[in-house]
């Protein structure tokens, strides 16, 4: 197995294998927050940040897990926080939806749609001003396109030539409502263009394919600084918040919904292996097991880690 | 409050009043996010789109400023539109709406345009929602002439007053806490208005006025109890309209007690406590027997952790503190009201409402 | 004269005139709000509200002047506003910015850059639901398209097939800084493209030719309802706000200036109607003379307008 | 305050506070609306993109959420940032920005992103600019744990507050009434700073406590020159802090005087008065020996015409009336007050600062 497919596969099973133990640890009840799962969406995750050096951003939303452990946030602090623990990268005060981890270059999630996009803006800007060679990916769902924010954002970035890839998972919904309920198209692409913003839309659930495109759209970036739209559709195996499947309600189609399901990034990852020859169930065994310790470990961390002191809430109003 | 037992949850009562004004309306519109999912907005919004049809009950893309305005726009030609944010936060996109062009169209057109738009918006707190998922920001609302502000408490001013917001001319803006959709209470089936003018006495007391507001009345009840067997009797209001604010019922139940205490749903500091303290103050100024007290949210923004939220919301034992202090309780007897306090407090996890209900939110 | 040349040019005329008397009173200090004259851009209001019927509403912004009185605005309720007058549109209580006269369908004007556009939206929706086959029009200027709000905006129209004219004056600044300062293309139209609204660019100065085709937008949307957005070119001739020449200032270029002076509307009109042989000096006398008296009797009618009475300030707060 | 005769208007020093700030810190970064134009914002930053180029001095688009976020954005990474806005009310477009970012990341990440971004605000004065434009929205800032919110009232501050305004790691709001541009005093050339976190007695007196900010300090002081007359002293604060809010300096002065007016740069319902009367008398319940009084905008929006404008907001002769009626001034006296005032109030429009400024702007 080739080094950057081990690499690949092993980022994108350890997302998988994560958000499957805490979907299965959620009815617990010790992770007392909201969880917005990324499984079937992790493609997205692993194809880009794998193409980022440490001193390049990640910014991401609502449904960060993927973003952060894909940019190499630390597993523990991440189990942590969502057990509202000490050591968690909030130290407890975020939750799931504010999951950062700044020394890996994971900066900051926020759970208001659209409202990470000026800021990783913003932090293009500095590298600009800076004049480093790095990049910033911002990650947001179908919906944030919706809110004005993005287009500002869309057309500063533009207009100032900022270093920053727009990266839209498009899962078709906003939690129950879909996107041809809420947008004239299902191409995404259109209002990067009308900033003159060059664009790609995708499949996003082919990890190879998302890999190479991103790479090739970063390194462009690196070379002359200028804004890129990456559209990867995608879909949401579990329900929007929460750890099950809610497909009972009926809101996605029966059709659509198998197409997708059938559509996901592991499988399609391990058949795409498998056809270049670079299957190894030894080594895939033991990415396995190493993944699963490695979980284990951070759970039952997080699990006798101490929860914060409560004098402490009034720590960090103000700096 | 009528002696009718037909028990709702608030949630239920607020579909109910829904349902009833888009029948007997056929110009009122319904506008947001999510209204028409399987999840309804935490049920009031349930199936109505099956009914009234998706023209009249308008699922909505995820641009809170927009449907603002085209909200605004609708209620200035002739419809009555009802606005649903699932998180008051979300509403922060659209204050410029709310503030200058909601708020004033009346006042600007010399009577030619009022906006009769009501605004719902969900107040988050608890599973650990974090600081963007769980303010209040009643003032930020409240401090705009123009407005009409109101928060109910009780499941038959819920369908009430939403009732009263709908008929209304002004812009109404309902601030829902969360954990207020799980209340249960009487609800008369008929369409009924609750007045959006003023405070409401809901216990009579003599010793001590609390005024307080939505899911934290329940505490103040909760203390009321525990205080009888003391030989306290407090006087408990439930505030309701806090724009305009028309402290008279406050006032006079001070005047009998000498004594208040303000409850607040959100931050202390720039809450609504300091205006009512003034306002009373300005009307007598020898009214107080001992100093007023105010109880709020610390000044920090609201923790995830329910280690950190625990601390974070006052709670009935807060309550209690003040009132000894207050009327000067001596230390055995406190000591006693806080034994029994913990003897019959729930034996609930501190971030959800009662043992019915189970996270995700 | 055809009757129809001789209304549009009595109306293109009434717009320059009585702005033109407004900045020569200005300076007597009567009129104590801000003013921004349409002088220059008269063609896009003049061109578009002589398609309208009663029933079809405009919208506006801070420069509402001439998209007041080409919807037939009162003259007299306009002047008495600016001079903060009882009689004013608003009773002296909105000033310039907040003109209005709903009998005959100028709906509202408000200040804020783009916060008319989702009102105006609102208008179109109360059309389709009331299933009336009138129009709205809305009126902004080239900056407010850098507003999130014009997106949602624009989003919803489409979505919801309304009927409704987004008309963009482009006068290519925003105060004094130039759109491709703020924008990566001067070319707007791109950004209704990207809505999936139809669209078009064109001269704003030429009078006619903005009548014709906003005819023909209008009698399409009233046919089959759906979003149109308009971008018309054109410049302003005075300063952004009040009533002098700020070219001292050099902010526009000096080539730039002279090629849009010389594109003025009421000089193209009268060009145009000189080639239609349909120019007659008489009629425009007659025309001139009559708006003059028009507009000496409502500055008169303002000047002896009563303020409102100071206790009025608490009306109308609450309905 | 130091004293040297350097006249400078409080434009002036925020224009020299920005140079001096821009070329000792090459972190920090200026944007705003128009602030590379001709007219600089009110002149406070003229020229200042030629001296520094456009890359530091940048000129924005239309878009206060974005550029807001663009902002914060910038200052996680290093930078500082003094963003600009030609009224308040723009900004109520980035509120989400401003309440649930800038206000809390330091907070929701443990203290590892602090938001060191300064947003300059004008609140708009006079010229019928109308409900929109003329608005203060204090309380709809101050309200948020997190931010700084301050309101200086001299050029001196206005230098010296700016300055410690970019020092400062938190995110500082600076509200600037347009009229206090005017205003002209003593500025000291060199970088200095003025704290942020409490009032200044700027008039020692004994008989009562007068809280003011911004523009309405010249009405007080010209207040204070009458009463001397009379005989009656009145303590001056300057409350420049709205957040966080230190009661302490006007508790040492309501505690020698025993009485307390606020006189309020917005509305007097949620203002900041509230707050302060009720932080006061939690300290000491017996302090007061009058019913403090607060002074404020009446609860409509601002209506543009000079002769709506005239009554809307209050002056001069409106303080004197609650201090002779806090100090119980008799009738006589009183009418010799007022009659002073007539003859020393100057010969101006009620819609302009003073006479060397003439509209529009
Ligand atoms: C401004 C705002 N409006 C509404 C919400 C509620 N909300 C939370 S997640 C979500 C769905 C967003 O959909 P999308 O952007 O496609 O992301 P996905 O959840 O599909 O990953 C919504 C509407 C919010 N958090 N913020
Ligand atoms: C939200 C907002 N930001 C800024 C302003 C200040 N402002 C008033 S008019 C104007 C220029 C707008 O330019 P444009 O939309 O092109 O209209 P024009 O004045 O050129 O007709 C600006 C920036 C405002 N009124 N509202
Ligand atoms: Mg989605
Ligand atoms: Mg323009």
């Amino acid at each position: 197995m080739k080094s950057l497919y081990k690499n690949l596969f092993s980022s994108l099973l350890k997302l998988r294998m994560t958000e499957n133990e805490i979907a299965k640890k959620y009815s617990e009840q010790e992770m007392r927050c909201p969880v917005h799962l990324s499984i079937g969406q992790e493609a997205a995750a692993v194809g880009v940040c794998s193409n980022l050096e440490l001193q390049d951003q990640v910014y991401s939303t609502h449904r960060c897990h993927s973003h952060y452990l894909a940019k190499g946030g630390d597993l523990r602090s991440m189990i942590s926080e969502l057990y509202g623990k000490r050591s968690g990268c909030c130290g407890g005060r975020g939750g799931s939806m504010h999951l950062m981890d700044p020394s890996v270059g994971m900066m900051l999630s926020l759970p208001i749609v659209a409202s990470i996009i000026p800021i990783a803006v913003g932090a293009a800007l500095s590298l600009k001003l800076k004049k480093k060679k790095n990049v910033i990916s911002v990650f947001f769902g179908d919906a944030a396109v919706e809110e004005g924010v993005f287009h500002e954002s869309a057309n500063f970035a533009s207009l100032n030539k900022l270093p920053i890839v727009f990266v839209c998972e498009n899962n078709k919904y906003s939690c129950f409502t879909k996107i041809n309920e809420r947008q004239p198209s299902e191409d995404i692409t259109r209002l990067a263009k009308c900033h003159n913003i060059s664009n790609l839309r995708m499949n996003g659930n082919n990890l190879i394919n998302v890999y190479e495109k991103s790479k090739m759209i970063i390194q462009q970036i690196k070379k002359k600084p200028e804004p890129f739209f990456l559209q990867l559709d995608t879909y949401r195996h579990v329900e929007h918040c929460g750890p099950n499947s809610d497909d009972n309600l009926n809101y996605r189609g029966k059709s659509e919904l198998n197409n997708w399901l059938k559509d996901d990034p592991l499988e399609n990852f391990i058949k795409f292996l498998k056809g270049e020859n670079e299957y190894d169930q030894k080594i895939v065994n033991e990415i396995n097991d190493k993944i699963m310790i490695e979980i284990n470990s951070a759970f039952k961390f997080a699990k006798n880690d101490k929860f914060p002191n409560p004098a402490s809430i009034k720590k960090f109003v103000y700096a | 409050m009528p002696k009718i037992k037909r028990l709702l949850s608030s949630s239920e009562a607020i579909l109910e009043a829904s349902d009833q004004m888009m029948k007997r309306d056929n110009k009122l519109i319904l506008i947001g996010e999510g209204i028409n999912d399987p999840k309804g907005i935490f049920g009031t919004t349930s199936n109505l789109f099956k009914i009234y049809g998706k023209d009249r009950v308008i699922e909505s893309p995820i641009s809170e400023n927009g449907i603002t305005g085209v909200s605004i726009g609708l209620s200035i030609n002739g419809f009555k539109v009802l606005l649903i944010h699932q998180r008051v936060e979300f509403a922060l996109l659209s204050l410029e709406q709310i503030i200058n062009n909601a708020a004033k169209s009346f006042y600007v057109s010399n009577g030619k345009h009022n906006v009769p738009i009501v605004i719902r918006m969900v107040i988050g707190r608890g599973w650990g929602q974090g600081p963007a998922h769980s303010q209040s920001l009643e003032t930020v609302f409240s401090s705009t002439p123009g407005l009409k502000v109101i928060i109910p408490s009780t499941p038959y001013d819920a369908k009430g007053m939403l009732i009263s917001s709908i008929f209304d001319p002004n812009p109404v803006l309902i601030l829902e806490h969360r954990w207020f959709h799980f209340v249960k209470g009487d609800v008369p089936k008929r369409i009924y208005k609750t007045n959006l003018k003023k405070p409401n006495v809901i216990l009579k007391g003599n010793d001590i006025t609390v005024v307080a507001s939505s899911y934290n009345i329940n505490e103040v009840i909760f203390c009321s109890k525990i205080l009888k067997n003391f030989g306290i009797s407090i006087e408990i209001i439930d505030l309701r309209v806090l724009r305009p604010l028309d402290t008279e019922v406050i006032f006079k139940s001070v005047k009998k007690t000498g004594r208040l205490i303000v409850f607040e749903i959100g931050n202390k500091i720039y809450g609504v406590g300091g205006e009512i303290i003034s306002m009373i103050l300005e009307k007598d100024f020898n009214i107080f027997k001992s100093s007023p007290s105010r109880i709020g949210l610390p000044d920090s923004p609201t923790p995830s952790s329910r280690a950190l939220a625990e601390k974070y919301y006052p709670n009935s034992s807060d309550i209690l503190k003040e009132i000894s202090k207050q009327l000067n309780v001596n230390v055995e007897v406190q000591e006693k009201i806080i034994n029994l306090l913990l003897d019959k407090i729930p034996e609930n996890e501190i971030d959800v409402p009662n043992p019915e209900f189970k996270g995700p939110f």
